[in-house]
């Protein structure tokens, strides 16, 4: 491989343009405005399977900025990613008002466990900016604390690796349990509307859709923004040279500390739009498989190169979601042996292979 | 050292006021009175096995000294115990006069003004070798900082310089680890440089550079003396004697004998050392 | 029986070896020398096989072995006392013993020689390796490689951070070794009068290359000495 | 691709159905292509130990109402996805079962999260799922027909059987299950219930372990220290893998079904066939149907299964049980109903399946509610025999009504219909 | 029970001694045929009461769900043959229509508890101390007359003093004061908590009243609580540290393998639960093969399996390790996702190969039970084998690694790879055999496991993090550190499990490990030296 990529190249901001173009304006227009016997007509699944793929193409981006440049291997990532979920979540509850099974002042699931009034956690929620705050802070704060901790005491690779495996398994165990007052396995579901709009109105849909793209944009935009300013390449020589980047003065667990969080932010963020999406947030996104898998996405796709992530988590969920249908009984072969050609054969994921592929076809790099 | 008393007793608490004649900052380097470096009675060991046997040695202001020794002599771990990433046992390790490197972490210890350069040449292998200088130069280190960062004019004058200094203009662009070992180890000198250190640690500054790389190395390292106080530990005697004022030979973790090349050469004990045996 | 020919390697950008090349003979001692950083160790390792050669050849009793792996080497009957003695330090001294055999089938039990050369190990058997002073490594180190029967033994500056009793030691025993004519021994060494002492050849090295070769008793009067003094 | 292939052939053959019987009678004839009907069972993932027997299951009844003609004439097509024990997987497949490829109905879930998980998905897109696993209730949806039992047809019986002399007699009840909502709603409906049997706060325990939990060393132990307070009875909603340590500790600390019988609500004649039943003998499950029952329809329904699972070299065990029978039972009504609108638009189907009645291996004729969108069902209490079959100990004289909005939670009030 | 169902007891006793009895009336036993579970358990009392041979064939009939009933006559179904079970007269061949008696809990309450008073009076001494254990352990108040007549009869102690406790045990609800007196005084020495739930009865005030009456029953019973509650908590403290220990060995067991190909070796092994399920699987594979050619030998099929197992996770180890650990080494966050690629193929395949269910591995008998230290607190074997087996296991491994040439070069690559080689170890073979080795070791887990847990094709699932949380506290490359870490983690979680239940546990032992291992990166047994980082 070599040096930083070219972030990007003329070919790739257009393709990219074009893409949110017809990602952002036109499939909402073949949604919305097109018959449904139409052929041009976009189905909701389309909608929202492209809009989950988004979700999960920014929890990629997240992971790709700690790992890929940072080198940090987060197998934790699903937490920061359903606390985000929950965060917002809890605002979709509380919009359900009265509308539940019971018609009750609380949500179902404290019907069930006869809590009266809401835990002081809940408190607030009902407000859509404090629950946006939530997304934030949540995932944010334990990432820093987390992080503060692992960090200072120089814990990395595979040890930090294992212990955000342990991170997000108690965070898993902690949400499945009743009581702590999160739906417990059930979650939460059965949403029905957000900033007073119909949560299954096909506009409603769209617009949340069109934001998980917007997002995305800006995700990779700002991943660009910070991987090409000084302090991205601070950070890549922390994960090339960790001592000699200290003997240039630098003390690398702040830098680390900030891209982490922000990964968490970014990823709860992602939560919070994936939750209205799939009408569904539940303690097993914390479970460490789902964890690994989000690496698996970067790995890939190809990491430190923004895109390549992305490309991945496109590519591996839209090939699970043709393969559970297609070959229910093999898709796990197929996803097992996908972990291992990559690893062994695609160290650089995707966008490598683009770019040997390129480079055989140009000649020589550059 | 002939340091007046009073100073030295001022220095003991981290120091607030030096002399009558200024006032000193903490953690800024006050080097104004004698040595730049003070080591004293450092011992370190690992699993009994001591790699430094209380240790003394003073660099003073602008000098530019040899380390020579043989393998295990502890050369390595003293550079390891001056930039903070091996905490000796015991002993007293001052920069200045003020700043207690035992105190301080490695990122501390380079911004207040010590640069070193690994035996085995570390550079940022995926960054391009402006980069790299860009880096390692001196600047606001902070988080925030970085982010917003804009190279102006005058930082990119002084890239250009330094890499018309290390002769590496042609290769600005080009990723660090595509460079060869000379290279590299001039870049890394050039990483040094950047960082205006007032002390530069050089950990086999020649090794594996050809024989003209080797000879302007010489020329570089003769120019920074007085500007910086340099410690080079190098077993190419060749380029020692080109270098050389004073030199220190340290063995099995203290000092054997100090003094100029023709003194040490001449030495006893280090015969013996060296061949004697 | 022993054969280099041409050997080149480099160290990133930079030539570390260039054109080396001599012979070895059994029953006789061929001293390197060279002051540190001159590419001895990067040599040895080269002759081992843990760093593979870039160009050059080879040759063991007459078989190219330029490209066997280490272990295969060591099979043949190479035996490697290295830099820095690199005794495994949590194994005892009769488990480090034993990994000479390593090479050898099963059945096959230490040479008694060992311990007629080193009385000191047999005291220690059930000490760990890290425990041992350097000069007990040291001639731990030596009886490991006897323990594979080598008909070539390498040694590494096995001077160097040792105690001049235990030099005493290590000297008679490569002098008895030579003498009984079935191993050829290449030691390296900056310790001259040691060197000279042993050696029935000379090679001196500087900057990757043989700059200076000839009998060990020219050594003198040939002046190699100014390659090693400071 | 593959869906492409299919969608030809059907077309081909509508076609060439269609022109076989020209000139037929019957209007709707021109009709021939195949219903597609979906499956939503996990097939990996943590419940495809629970739920891949339901999708074979389901694949024999499609296999046996085609070879009888199928539905109206119209044959059967399944399309079998893996929603891979993912809940929001379950959710995106239900919504390409329904728009993409356009199922008439879903048969489908096993956990209550996946039903949460699917049921916007049926509502906003007006279809019909079927579910065939008994459940904690508090629901009711015009888009689900619930062929499972609610918790009057299953958990409050079973405990009035072992309140009775024959059950035993039970004086203390210890409530172990798996910590999430099934077992949570169930308990909290027995707790009311126990109290309005006059049973002391003192004689009930709750206690709940993690999902997957493997070591019932201290929860077994704390069985016996509770049971030595008077008759106990253990009521078990311990979900999935949880009950083969759960029993084998059971077992081995000499917990005997006589002391202390465990009824289980969660453990059926598959979850048997992967323990070993020997120590279990005497221990009690209850369900609306077992293997074991002796009825002309439940001989042929085991056959057909046995022989399936042969035919075909599945992997499953060659045992009956309750989903499953659910499962079966659901099919069928779906077809009864479809026959009876023409049509197999859900609305249309919907009002058909009001009053379908089923004679179901059970035993017993079922009903599908009127309004409640639950089958009448029996309940019977089994108990544990060595070749991990069950004794029905006991049986409901008639079929029960469901009442999915449990009367011992309060606000249910008359909420029993839709 | 009522005083004259104990007279018509004392009748029947005494006809015990007749020489000869008439076969048993077959009117009554007809009621077994009905439905009416009262009328079954009046048979069965009825039975308890005309002890004979043919009352105890059909008794056990029952007990094994032996009897049946064709046309309301009643059979005793051995193999295929049926006997009448009134005249126990050979019938010849089952009939069809002959359907199975059922038997539930209460009447088989009755017919374990009327079979265990018959047994007292068994000529085999063994036969006659297990009848006394069980009557001890659960005694009926219509056994009381049968106790009575074995304690007059009784010359072994030992039985005499459970058929004492058992008496006790009844007499303790005596309207006799002297009785119940004498009881009480006895009873200081029983564990049943059922009596001791009775005694603590008497003291307990009730408008002012006491339960029991008399101030010296009372004063007894109180001096007998004390006693047994001493006893049952000195048991409960002991069982309970067992069971930490043995929560321990388990995860020993799981995480020991892991010990090897991640402590020692430094390879993330992210399918090491699914070598787990190897291992389990082959025995169930072994027990399969048992069942069906070495029927009468079935009992050792888990011995059989140890070998099998091992070499089953081995070579499968080994596989992973040529095709692809080899190419990842030094890469250990690759190598993390490629195992767990590994993972997800080995879960699938043992789904597409034995089904998604469980299957179904069963305890031979000398696993099975327990050992009762008091009553109620028991000690199982299956437990107390595997932790015999974890420590043998470990055992094993040692010799392994300290008394074999492999196991030497094993150590010696791992401390210094380069001077192996160069002394003529094979490296890459010694590490396709160490990774070996700790596959085989996990396979051996794998048996264990089958013997305490489900077999299944997610099984290994459960496992994985818990063993790297293991390996991870006791510090990488320390076998001494992961014994400690295994053991302490068990009897941790277990003592908080008993204080705030499962999940709770379990969430405060992760985060606990989450805290330690910032403290002491290096976990508890750390690798000093310069080449820590």
């Amino acid at each position: 491989m070599t040096t930083t990529y070219r972030y990007f190249s003329k070919s790739v901001w257009l393709a990219m343009g074009l893409l949110a173009i017809g990602l952002l304006v036109v499939l909402p227009i073949l949604h919305l405005g097109v018959d449904k016997h139409s052929s041009l007509y976009v189905s909701s699944y389309a909608i929202t399977l492209i809009g989950k793929i988004m979700c999960y193409a920014i929890l990629a981006l997240a992971m790709d900025l700690v790992w890929g440049y940072a080198g940090i291997l987060s197998l934790g990532h699903g937490v920061f990613f359903a606390l985000g979920g929950y965060a917002f979540g809890m605002y979709l509850m509380r919009g359900i008002g009265a509308d539940g099974v019971y018609h009750a002042n609380v949500p179902d699931f404290m019907v069930f466990l006869d809590w009266k009034t809401l835990p002081w956690f809940w408190h607030g929620t009902e407000h859509f900016a404090y629950s946006l705050l939530l997304v934030v802070l949540v995932p944010g704060l334990l990432a820093l604390m987390f992080g503060f901790f692992a960090f200072r005491s120089r814990i990395k690779g595979v040890y930090l690796s294992i212990i955000t495996q342990a991170l997000t398994f108690a965070a898993m165990l902690l949400f499945f349990r009743n009581e702590t007052g999160f739906g417990g396995n059930n979650g939460f579901t059965d949403f029905k509307r957000v900033l007073g709009y119909s949560i299954t109105a096909p506009e409603t849909r769209v617009a949340i859709y069109m934001l998980t793209g917007l997002v995305l944009l800006g995700a990779l935009l700002l991943g660009r923004y910070i991987v090409t300013s000084k302090y991205g390449r601070v950070l890549a020589a922390i994960r090339d040279a960790e001592s000699r980047v200290m003997f240039c003065g630098y003390n690398p667990v702040s830098y680390k500390l900030f891209i982490w969080t922000l990964s968490a932010v970014l990823s709860g963020i992602a939560g919070a739009l994936y939750v209205p999406q799939v009408g569904i947030i539940n303690p097993s996104e914390m479970s460490p498989a789902n964890s690994i898998e989000i690496a698996i996405w970067t790995a890939v796709g190809g990491r430190a190169t923004l895109i390549g992530p992305i490309l991945g988590a496109v590519l591996v969920n839209a090939a699970k979601s043709y393969l559970t249908v297609s070959f229910p009984d093999y898709w796990l072969f197929f996803l097992g042996a996908l972990f291992i050609v990559v690893t062994l054969y695609l160290p650089h994921g995707l966008m490598g292979l683009l770019s040997a592929l390129r480079r055989k076809i140009t000649g020589g790099w550059k | 050292m002939n340091t007046p008393v009073t100073e030295n007793n001022e220095t003991q608490d981290g120091g607030a006021l030096t002399g009558l004649a200024h006032f000193v900052q903490p953690g800024e380097l006050d080097a104004s009175h004698g040595p730049v470096l003070y080591l004293d009675d450092i011992t370190v060991s690992f699993d009994g096995f001591r790699a430094l046997n209380q240790l003394s040695l003073t660099i003073d202001n602008g000098e530019l000294r040899c380390i020579i020794g043989p393998n295990g002599a502890g050369k390595t771990t003293m550079m390891d115990v001056i930039t903070g990433k091996t905490r000796a046992d015991s002993g007293t390790a001052f920069f200045g006069q003020t700043l207690d490197l035992t105190k301080m972490n490695e990122a501390k210890i380079v911004q207040s003004g010590i640069g070193r350069k690994f035996q085995k040449p570390t550079v940022f292998e995926q960054h391009s070798v402006f980069e790299n200088l860009e880096l390692a130069m001196q600047a606001d280190r902070s988080v925030w900082a970085t982010l917003f960062a804009r190279l102006d004019s005058e930082s990119r004058d002084r890239i250009a310089d330094t890499l018309k200094l290390i002769r590496l203009q042609d290769s600005a662009d080009r990723p660090a680890g595509l460079l060869s070992h000379g290279q590299k180890q001039w870049l890394e000198i050039g990483m040094l440089l950047i960082q205006r250190p007032k002390l530069l640690l050089l950990d086999e500054p020649v090794a594996g550079m050809t024989d003209e790389e080797t000879d302007r190395t010489a020329e570089l390292f003769l120019s920074l003396a007085g500007k910086h106080s340099l410690m080079v530990v190098e077993h190419d005697m060749a380029f020692v004697a080109q270098i050389a004022k004073k030199v220190t030979v340290l063995h099995e973790g203290s000092v054997l004998a100090e003094g100029s090349l023709d003194q040490v050469q001449n030495n006893k004990r280090v015969i013996e050392v060296y061949l004697g045996r | 029986m022993f054969k280099v020919e041409q050997i080149n390697q480099y160290y990133g950008g930079s030539h570390i070896l260039r054109d080396v090349g001599f012979t070895l003979e059994s029953g006789r001692v061929t001293c390197l020398l060279g002051r540190n950083g001159v590419g001895k160790t990067t040599l040895l390792k080269c002759l081992m096989g843990l760093l593979p050669a870039r160009s050059g050849q080879i040759q063991f009793d007459g078989r190219d072995i330029t490209r066997l792996p280490p272990h295969a080497r060591a099979q043949l009957g190479i035996g490697y006392v290295p830099q820095g003695r690199e005794i495994f330090p949590r194994l005892t001294v009769a488990e480090n013993l034993q990994m000479g055999l390593a090479g050898l089938p099963a059945r096959e039990k230490l040479p008694p020689l060992i311990f007629e050369l080193f009385p000191v190990l047999k005291d220690m058997l059930h000490r760990r390796g890290g425990d041992l002073s350097g000069g007990q490594q040291q001639q731990l180190s030596i009886g490991r490689a006897l323990a594979m029967r080598p008909k070539l033994l390498i040694l590494d500056e096995p001077t160097e951070g040792i105690q001049p009793s235990i030099i005493k030691d290590i000297e008679r025993a490569i002098r008895r070794l030579s003498g009984e004519g079935e191993m050829a021994i290449l030691l390296v060494e900056q310790y001259y009068d040691f060197a000279r002492d042993l050696a029935d050849q000379y090679l001196v090295m500087v900057r990757g290359e043989i700059i200076k070769r000839g009998e060990g008793r020219s050594m003198d009067a040939d002046d190699v000495r100014s390659y090693l003094s400071i | 691709m593959d869906n492409q292939r299919r969608k030809f052939l059907g077309t081909m053959g509508a076609i060439t159905a269609g022109t076989l019987l020209a000139g037929n009678r019957f209007a709707f004839a021109a009709d021939k292509s195949p219903i597609k009907v979906g499956v939503l069972h996990s097939l990996s993932g943590t419940m495809a130990i629970s739920e891949s027997a339901l999708k074979d299951v389901a694949l024999m009844t499609f296999e046996q109402i085609n070879a009888s003609g199928g539905v109206m004439g119209r044959m059967i097509e399944p399309v079998v996805v893996d929603p891979a024990s993912n809940w929001p997987l379950f959710a995106e497949k239900a919504r390409q079962l329904l728009t993409k490829d356009k199922v008439a109905v879903v048969f489908g879930c096993w956990t209550s999260v996946s039903r949460k998980s699917v049921l916007p998905v049926f509502e906003e897109l007006n279809g019909l799922l079927f579910y065939p696993v008994q459940y904690e209730g508090e629901e009711l949806s015009q888009n689900v027909f619930y062929t499972g039992a609610a918790p009057n047809q299953q958990a409050i019986p079973a405990v009035e059987y072992l309140m009775s002399k024959d059950g035993g007699g039970a004086k203390r009840f210890f409530l172990l299950g798996t910590d999430y909502v099934y077992p949570r709603t169930t308990n909290k409906i027995l707790r009311a219930f126990l109290k309005s049997k006059g049973v002391k706060e003192a004689d009930i325990v709750e206690v709940y372990t993690p999902f997957g939990h493997s070591d019932y060393q201290t929860i077994v132990a704390n069985i016996k220290k509770f049971a030595g307070g008077g008759k106990t009875t253990v009521i078990s909603t311990i979900n999935g893998d949880s009950n083969v340590p759960f029993y084998k500790e059971l077992g081995n600390q000499g917990l005997k079904a006589t002391d202390v019988p465990v009824m289980a609500f969660s453990v059926a004649e598959q979850e048997l066939a992967g323990m070993d039943a020997k120590p279990l003998v005497g221990h009690l499950a209850a369900w609306n149907y077992f293997e074991s029952v002796k009825s002309p329809v439940n001989i042929a329904f085991v056959k057909m299964w046995k022989d399936y699972v042969k035919k075909k070299g599945l992997k499953d065990f060659p045992v009956t049980d309750d989903p499953m029978e659910a499962t079966y039972v659901g099919i069928h009504m779906w077809k009864q109903a479809v026959e009876k609108a023409h049509s197999d638009a859900v609305d249309k189907v919907r009002i058909a399946m009001a009053g379908q009645t089923f004679k179901a291996p059970s035993g017993f004729t079922l009903e599908m509610d009127k309004t409640n969108h639950h089958l009448h069902k029996p309940v019977m209490i089994g108990e544990i025999r060595a070749d991990g079959q069950f004794n029905v100990v006991w049986k409901t004289p008639t079929t029960i009504r469901a009442q999915p909005w449990s009367p011992y939670i309060a606000g249910n009030e008359g909420k029993q219909k839709l | 029970m009522t005083r004259s169902a104990i007279y018509l007891c004392c009748i029947v006793l005494a006809l015990l001694s007749l020489p000869a009895r008439a076969a048993l009336d077959a009117g009554q036993l007809s009621k077994l045929a009905a439905d009416d579970n009262d009328a079954k358990v009046a048979v069965v009392k009825y039975l308890a009461s005309h002890p004979s041979p043919e009352a105890e064939a059909v008794l056990t009939a029952m007990d094994n769900d032996a009897l049946y009933q064709n046309q309301g006559r009643l059979l005793i179904v051995r193999g295929d043959q049926a006997i009448d079970a009134a005249t126990l007269q050979a019938l010849g061949p089952v009939p069809d229509s002959a359907e199975s008696i059922i038997v539930n809990n209460r009447l088989r309450g009755a017919v374990q508890g009327a079979l265990s008073a018959f047994k007292l009076f068994s000529s085999d001494l063994a036969t006659r101390l297990k009848a006394a254990r069980d009557v001890k352990q659960d005694p009926r108040p219509e056994q009381l007359p049968l106790i009575q007549q074995a304690l007059a009869k009784e010359t072994n102690a030992e039985i005499h003093q459970d058929l004492l406790l058992a008496q006790a045990s009844i007499q303790i609800s005596s309207s006799n004061e002297a009785e119940r007196l004498a009881a009480v005084k006895i009873l200081g020495a029983t564990n049943n908590p059922e009596v001791r739930t009775k005694l603590a009865d008497m003291l307990i005030q009730n408008n002012g009243q006491y339960n029991e009456a008399s101030p010296v029953v009372r004063a007894a019973a109180q001096q007998a609580l004390k006693s047994i509650d001493l006893r049952i908590s000195l048991a409960r403290a002991a069982a309970s540290l067992f069971s930490g220990l043995s929560l321990g060995s388990v995860l020993l067991l799981a995480a020991l393998g892991l010990a090897i190909t991640y402590g020692v070796m430094g390879v993330i092994n992210m399918a090491h639960g699914e070598l787990l399920m190897v291992g389990a699987y082959a025995t169930y594979f072994v027990q399969g093969w048992f069942k069906t050619h070495l029927p009468q030998h079935f009992d050792w099929y888990v011995l059989a399996a140890l070998p099998i197992a091992f070499l089953a996770a081995a070579g499968v180890g080994m596989v992973m390790e040529r095709l692809v650990i080899r190419r990842l080494y030094g890469r250990p966050l690759e190598t993390l996702l490629a195992t767990w690629g590994i993972s997800l193929i080995l879960i699938q395949l043992a789904r597409v190969s034995f089904g998604a269910q469980n299957v179904d591995v069963a305890n031979p008998s000398w696993l099975s039970g327990g050992i009762e230290i008091i009553q109620d607190v028991v000690l199982p074997w299956n437990r107390i084998i595997i932790l015999g087996f974890s420590m043998a296991v470990l055992v094993f491994m040692s010799f392994l690694l300290s008394r074999t040439r492999l196991g030497l070069f094993m150590r010696a690559v791992t401390q210094n790879r380069a001077m192996a080689g160069a002394l003529g170890v094979p490296t890459g073979t010694v590490d396709t055999l160490a990774f070996g080795l700790g596959a085989g070791i996990a396979g051996l887990g794998g048996v264990a496991l089958s013997q305490i847990s489900n077999v299944g094709p997610d099984m290994g699932q459960g496992y994985i993090v818990d063993s790297f949380m293991v390996v991870v506290l006791g510090g990488v490359g320390q076998i001494a550190g992961t014994v400690y870490a295994a053991l302490g983690l068990g009897i941790v979680n277990k003592l908080l499990e008993s204080w705030s239940g499962a999940v709770i546990a379990k969430i405060v032992v992760l985060v606990f490990i989450i805290l330690f291992i910032q403290k002491r990166p290096q976990g508890l047994f750390a690798l000093k030296g310069r080449s820590v980082d």
